[in-house]
């Protein structure tokens, strides 16, 4: 009965076929007769130090939760490129949708670090006002808010702005009913939005064969709009592809599916062991392929950096996670009674009855103070 | 003052929406051109045009899943559910999204959008066209859940539905679409989370909301005829409950009988009658008693007389509850 | 907002790319490099003995449902062919599951339409044993079923059965999320199944460009498995399609997505006004063909068959019709009581005092008589 | 007798029900070389290979809607659902399939099959994973809910559930699952449907079941301490549920207080203290009193702690019955 997971040989990582790829390995630049993309050194050095940064970034967040400071942290490692890329892609004016895994685009719609750890100190299962950053909450019921960002899309198409929608997904959301619905509505509607994928291999313990037998942007075509399959891990790819999509959306041209193929460095998040399902050859072969490497390696092959920028970069991130740590530190939760603020926007007879309940039990202070 | 079905009250309701709201939307399957298979949307894609009153990809989950993304832009989504029975596809939707967004954002995003569904059973229907799933979301904080049962509230209803900042499910009693009332379009009867007394009495009351109202009133009708004297009243609103409005009619009667089309079991019921105890424990001559739907699937048609809460069930509650 | 409608110029009813066909509308034979089918002037006529009772039995039920005989009725004139066709390409231990319009393919599995429209007078939910015919109840919510059929067929697959199962879904239910998980999961273990999707161009109201603006069988291949068009009114191309898709399901290759492109002559249901968003033109340009007429002529041309013959056939019907009436006109309804029977196996205390309280309300003799 | 935490008590029970019937299936996300989030299925793949033990895709819908088309095909499929607040895309497939089929196919179709689900909150998770969703399945007619509280009936009430004929919603109290205690494999503790009496006492009764059982403990010791007998029903099942054994403890103690993690408002302590009122009504010293979530979502988990049933709540409740 199970016989997936055999085959799928073109999900081979070295697979060049319909694989958009501007920068190799080795970081060499390459041309793509689709996505052309002319990047200034000073564009580039800003990926780079955007991509340093979440990678820093998340390097403390794990340890915090390790130190237990946060419940809960699901690191982007390897897919820096992926996030940045698009995220970068990105017009002030766009609205995105993130995951539980996006602290990079959300570094990118300027949410701080912080503000991202919130929930996973769970003082909030938000963090930030999403119309403030043009960038929703994520969702954590895998695949539920692509549905969601086709509707603000519809709503954007029917303002006439000019503006899109991005909604990331996983490999393994690409199973979810409500995926598939959302791109019968984009397609239907023509909606402008961009469906980031980052086919990171994982589904947690599931490898993507689990969820698909062929190459997950080939989905796109059945439903009637263009899928393409992006080296995940060349940032100057993901950029130039992210906007393509987004230009495309804006147009009115309807909807892309991006697939950006990368990989979770770490463990799925700080609750799980990747050493009960993956080999090590399997990572050691994608740290080969690094983000941040290929572009560093770029840099100062160009010139356009040398050894003594790359380190204040690093000192740089070292500083901004120092002030994560220092704000998840001080960072408290809700007080009790604030759980009754924001159930309803208009008042309702049981909430404010059970609010009085607890200030009853637990007395008004304490009911008021943060935890 | 004019009279009218409840089905057309509540198209009247949702165009003078339309009308005062450009940024009210209607979304759902087959109420465009066809006006939706109870036609209650009849008329307005064609006053409104396609942009406005959108006949959707078929998919429950779509369907309130993009309500939530019109919502977060601003728009004032109804959408309808074609049946009672064919919500459950959209229920992650409700229960993670839809109810959900407000607290998440700590109030940033309002969800301020109506879910349309006829519901209930009467009216000789197949499988999965008679549900009564209100339960599930009066259980679920962060919905609000009400159901008219006149033309008058159908009118003003659905408008302050429309209104509310929150979202709103909105339960059609589809047997009683066909119904005739006055509609008094002057103003509202009353907030959209208010019980209505529909019949005062002494001895007993009778709360119930949607479909099961009609019978109550005929059940006091029957009741006055053996001397009885029952209190009627419509909730209205399922959720939240103006629990003040039948504290004091128990206070007055001594005796409550609820009656709804859903299962009993974990029914709406359970938590009228658990709150009114805790309330009026020492009013309470008997026990609250419920009258509604079994413990079991909504059962073919030919029998659905038999499993609906009925004048001689409720009669029969009555007679228990004279026995305490 | 609402661009959909316009295009799908594919979908236009001529188009013959990809589209098996092997009877065209004049009742002439075409070959496919494809799919070949050795028929018999027997099995032939066999076939349109099946339309034609299934068309006459469908004209009867409308009639009873006219008559206040029948709560309701879903008519399947113009599908005859895609469901005889396939129907008959199901072999007794193959496993099918309907939607609530299969009369035809229920004719096929040896279920009387006296069982078939049991439930359309509310007698029942069901109709007649699954197991005794292979033949699911229908399910009515739309799409749910896909995914149950997967789930047999890997039963199937873990019994080591050479059978298939074959699932019905309409051009509406390819929107929904279900059949979007029914396709990843038969994708994934190549579950020996095959999607019927009867595209009958309509979904209550709402033409098939408001579910996708490309032609539906396209949809497969993203999920990589194959799809194929029919021509869903030549039952000789809808029985070698279905055949060869069953038998590839059999022999461990996988699921296959059948695309019959019909078209539904009458209303969604009884309850139904098709004049409210359909014209006139477009089903008579259907008329024209006409899966019955078009193998007459066949019959005929070939001298297969001769007038007689075509009466008889038509007799014949006739007294199908009145089996029906008959049966229908004496089919009552469960008791009271019944309710109660099986909505457990086991015991349940709380469906026993239920059943006690109904017996104490109404009585025994009441409860106990046929509704 | 051996001493085991429940998660591993639930996994031997699997283990043994995979031995003793082939046609015994688990499928869901993460149970195969993972075993799991939290390893209840951890060696299964490993010693029943990977065709009786499936990775599913991620889908819920589609692994309750697989599990159907399985148990049509007389196999028992044993789903694993990763964590409460993921179990709404199936809602469709549970109240629409699983719950009707055997009714619908007039008792030819039987739906043997279980849904594992890890419920409830206090292990300081993120959003979604702390949901009780119990009330929602309970008021559907054709499903059964159990919960286990302790290792000995999770190792049990696995078996039992597996056994049973009809659909069983399984709810695993996941903050217990790392809690010890005797398993005794020799013989099953009694019927999968029956409540258990905890603890005797005199004045008064508490009834929960899963996570919250050990809170209702602990308040008895406590209350113990000020001079109150609490009596201590686990119900074990949520449906049906053991009405007889509340009823007897009622009878006898006059008061009653029903915890559980889910909302109060519509929850299934409605439920027990509308039918308790019924069947106790003169019995009843005080109204029978709810201690639950309140009616907002699952809160950010640093303060459920102040959300969830616990020990001075129980006590607040015990104190108010107390005035009546
Ligand atoms: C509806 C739902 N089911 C299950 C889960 C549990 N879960 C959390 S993440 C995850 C895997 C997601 O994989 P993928 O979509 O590839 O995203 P990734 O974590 O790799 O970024 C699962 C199964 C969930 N969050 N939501
Ligand atoms: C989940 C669900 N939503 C809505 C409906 C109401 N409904 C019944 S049939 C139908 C249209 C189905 O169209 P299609 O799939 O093309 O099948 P057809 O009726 O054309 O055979 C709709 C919307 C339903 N039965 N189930
Ligand atoms: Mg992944
Ligand atoms: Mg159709």
């Amino acid at each position: 009965m199970v016989r997936a997971g055999r085959g799928t040989r073109e999900d081979a990582p070295d697979a060049q076929v319909d694989f958009v790829q501007l920068l190799s390995p080795t970081g060499e630049r390459v041309e793509h007769k689709d996505y052309a993309l002319e990047i200034s050194a000073d564009e580039a050095k800003g990926l780079y130090r955007d991509m340093v940064h979440v990678r820093r970034v998340d390097v403390e967040a794990t340890s915090l939760q390790r130190q237990g400071q946060l419940a809960l942290w699901a690191p982007l490692r390897g897919q820096e490129a992926a996030q940045i890329g698009a995220g970068r892609a990105l017009e002030p004016d766009d609205f995105s949708f993130p995951g539980y895994r996006e602290h990079g685009i959300a570094w990118c719609r300027g949410i701080s670090p912080a503000q991202s750890a919130r929930s996973f100190r769970q003082v909030t299962n938000g963090g930030w006002d999403p119309y403030e950053f043009n960038h929703a909450e994520p969702s954590i019921v895998i695949g539920n808010n692509a549905i969601n960002a086709v509707g603000y899309a519809m709503g954007v198409q029917h303002d006439g702005a000019e503006s899109a929608v991005m909604v990331c997904i996983g490999d393994g959301a690409m199973s979810q009913g409500d995926i598939a619905e959302s791109f019968v509505w984009a397609a239907v509607f023509q909606a402008p939005v961009v469906f980031l994928l980052q086919n990171n291999h994982w589904a947690i313990s599931e490898p993507t064969e689990r969820q698909s037998r062929i190459p997950l942007y080939k989905r796109a075509d059945g439903f009637g709009f263009p899928g393409v399959r992006v080296d995940g891990n060349d940032v100057f790819a993901m950029l130039a592809v992210t906007r393509a999509a987004l230009a495309r959306a804006r147009e009115g041209s309807g909807p892309t599916l991006i697939e950006a193929f990368t990989y979770r460095m770490g463990a799925h998040t700080t609750s799980d062991d990747p050493t009960r399902y993956r080999i090590l050859a399997e990572v050691e072969e994608w740290e080969r392929k690094d983000p941040i490497d290929r572009l560093r390696t770029y840099l100062l092959a160009t010139k356009a950096a040398d050894q003594a920028w790359v380190e204040s970069i690093d000192a740089e991130a070292d500083v901004a996670a120092r002030e994560l740590r220092d704000a998840v530190l001080s960072m408290f939760g809700p007080s009790p009674i604030s759980i009754f603020d924001h159930v309803y926007q208009e008042p309702h007879p049981l909430v404010d009855e059970e609010r009085a309940e607890m200030v009853a039990l637990i007395g008004a202070e304490e009911a008021g103070s943060l935890k | 003052m004019t009279e009218r079905t409840l089905a057309k009250a509540i198209n009247e309701g949702l165009r003078k929406s339309m009308e005062d709201n450009p940024k009210v939307l209607l979304l759902g399957e087959d109420i465009g051109k066809l006006g939706g298979v109870f036609r209650v949307t009849d008329g307005l894609q064609k006053d409104f045009g396609e942009l406005r009153v959108i006949d959707s990809p078929l998919g429950e989950a779509g369907i309130v899943g993009a309500s939530v993304g019109l919502a977060m832009r601003g728009y004032r989504p109804i959408s309808e559910i074609q049946f009672d029975g064919f919500v459950y596809p959209a229920f992650d939707q409700l229960v993670s999204q839809v109810a959900k967004q407000h607290a998440r954002s700590e109030g940033a995003i309002t969800m301020t959008l109506v879910v349309r569904i006829p519901f209930g059973g009467g009216i000789g229907a197949v499988e999965h066209h008679s549900e009564s799933p209100e339960a599930y979301f009066a259980h679920t904080a962060g919905l609000r859940v009400v159901s008219p049962s006149t033309p008058n509230d159908g009118y003003w209803m659905i408008r302050q539905a429309i209104e509310c900042a929150d979202p709103v499910i909105f339960l059609e009693p589809k047997c009683r679409y066909w119904e005739k009332g006055e509609v008094d379009e002057t103003a509202p009867p009353s907030s959209l989370f208010s019980a209505a007394v529909r019949r005062t009495g002494t001895d007993a009351t009778l709360v119930s909301y949607g479909p099961s109202v009609k019978t109550c009133l005929a059940a006091a009708t029957a009741a006055e005829g053996e001397g009885r004297s029952l209190e009627v009243i419509d909730l209205r609103s399922i959720s939240p409950l103006d629990v003040a409005t039948v504290v004091a009619s128990v206070e007055k009667t001594g005796r409550l009988i609820v009656a709804h089309e859903a299962p009993v079991f974990g029914g709406i019921g359970a938590e009228i009658a658990a709150r009114l105890t805790e309330r009026c424990f020492y009013s309470l001559s008997a026990p609250p008693l419920r009258v509604g739907g079994y413990h079991t699937p909504y059962p073919p048609s030919r029998v659905e007389e038999d499993y609906l809460p009925n004048v001689d069930r409720l009669l029969d509650a009555l007679d228990r509850a004279f026995e305490f």
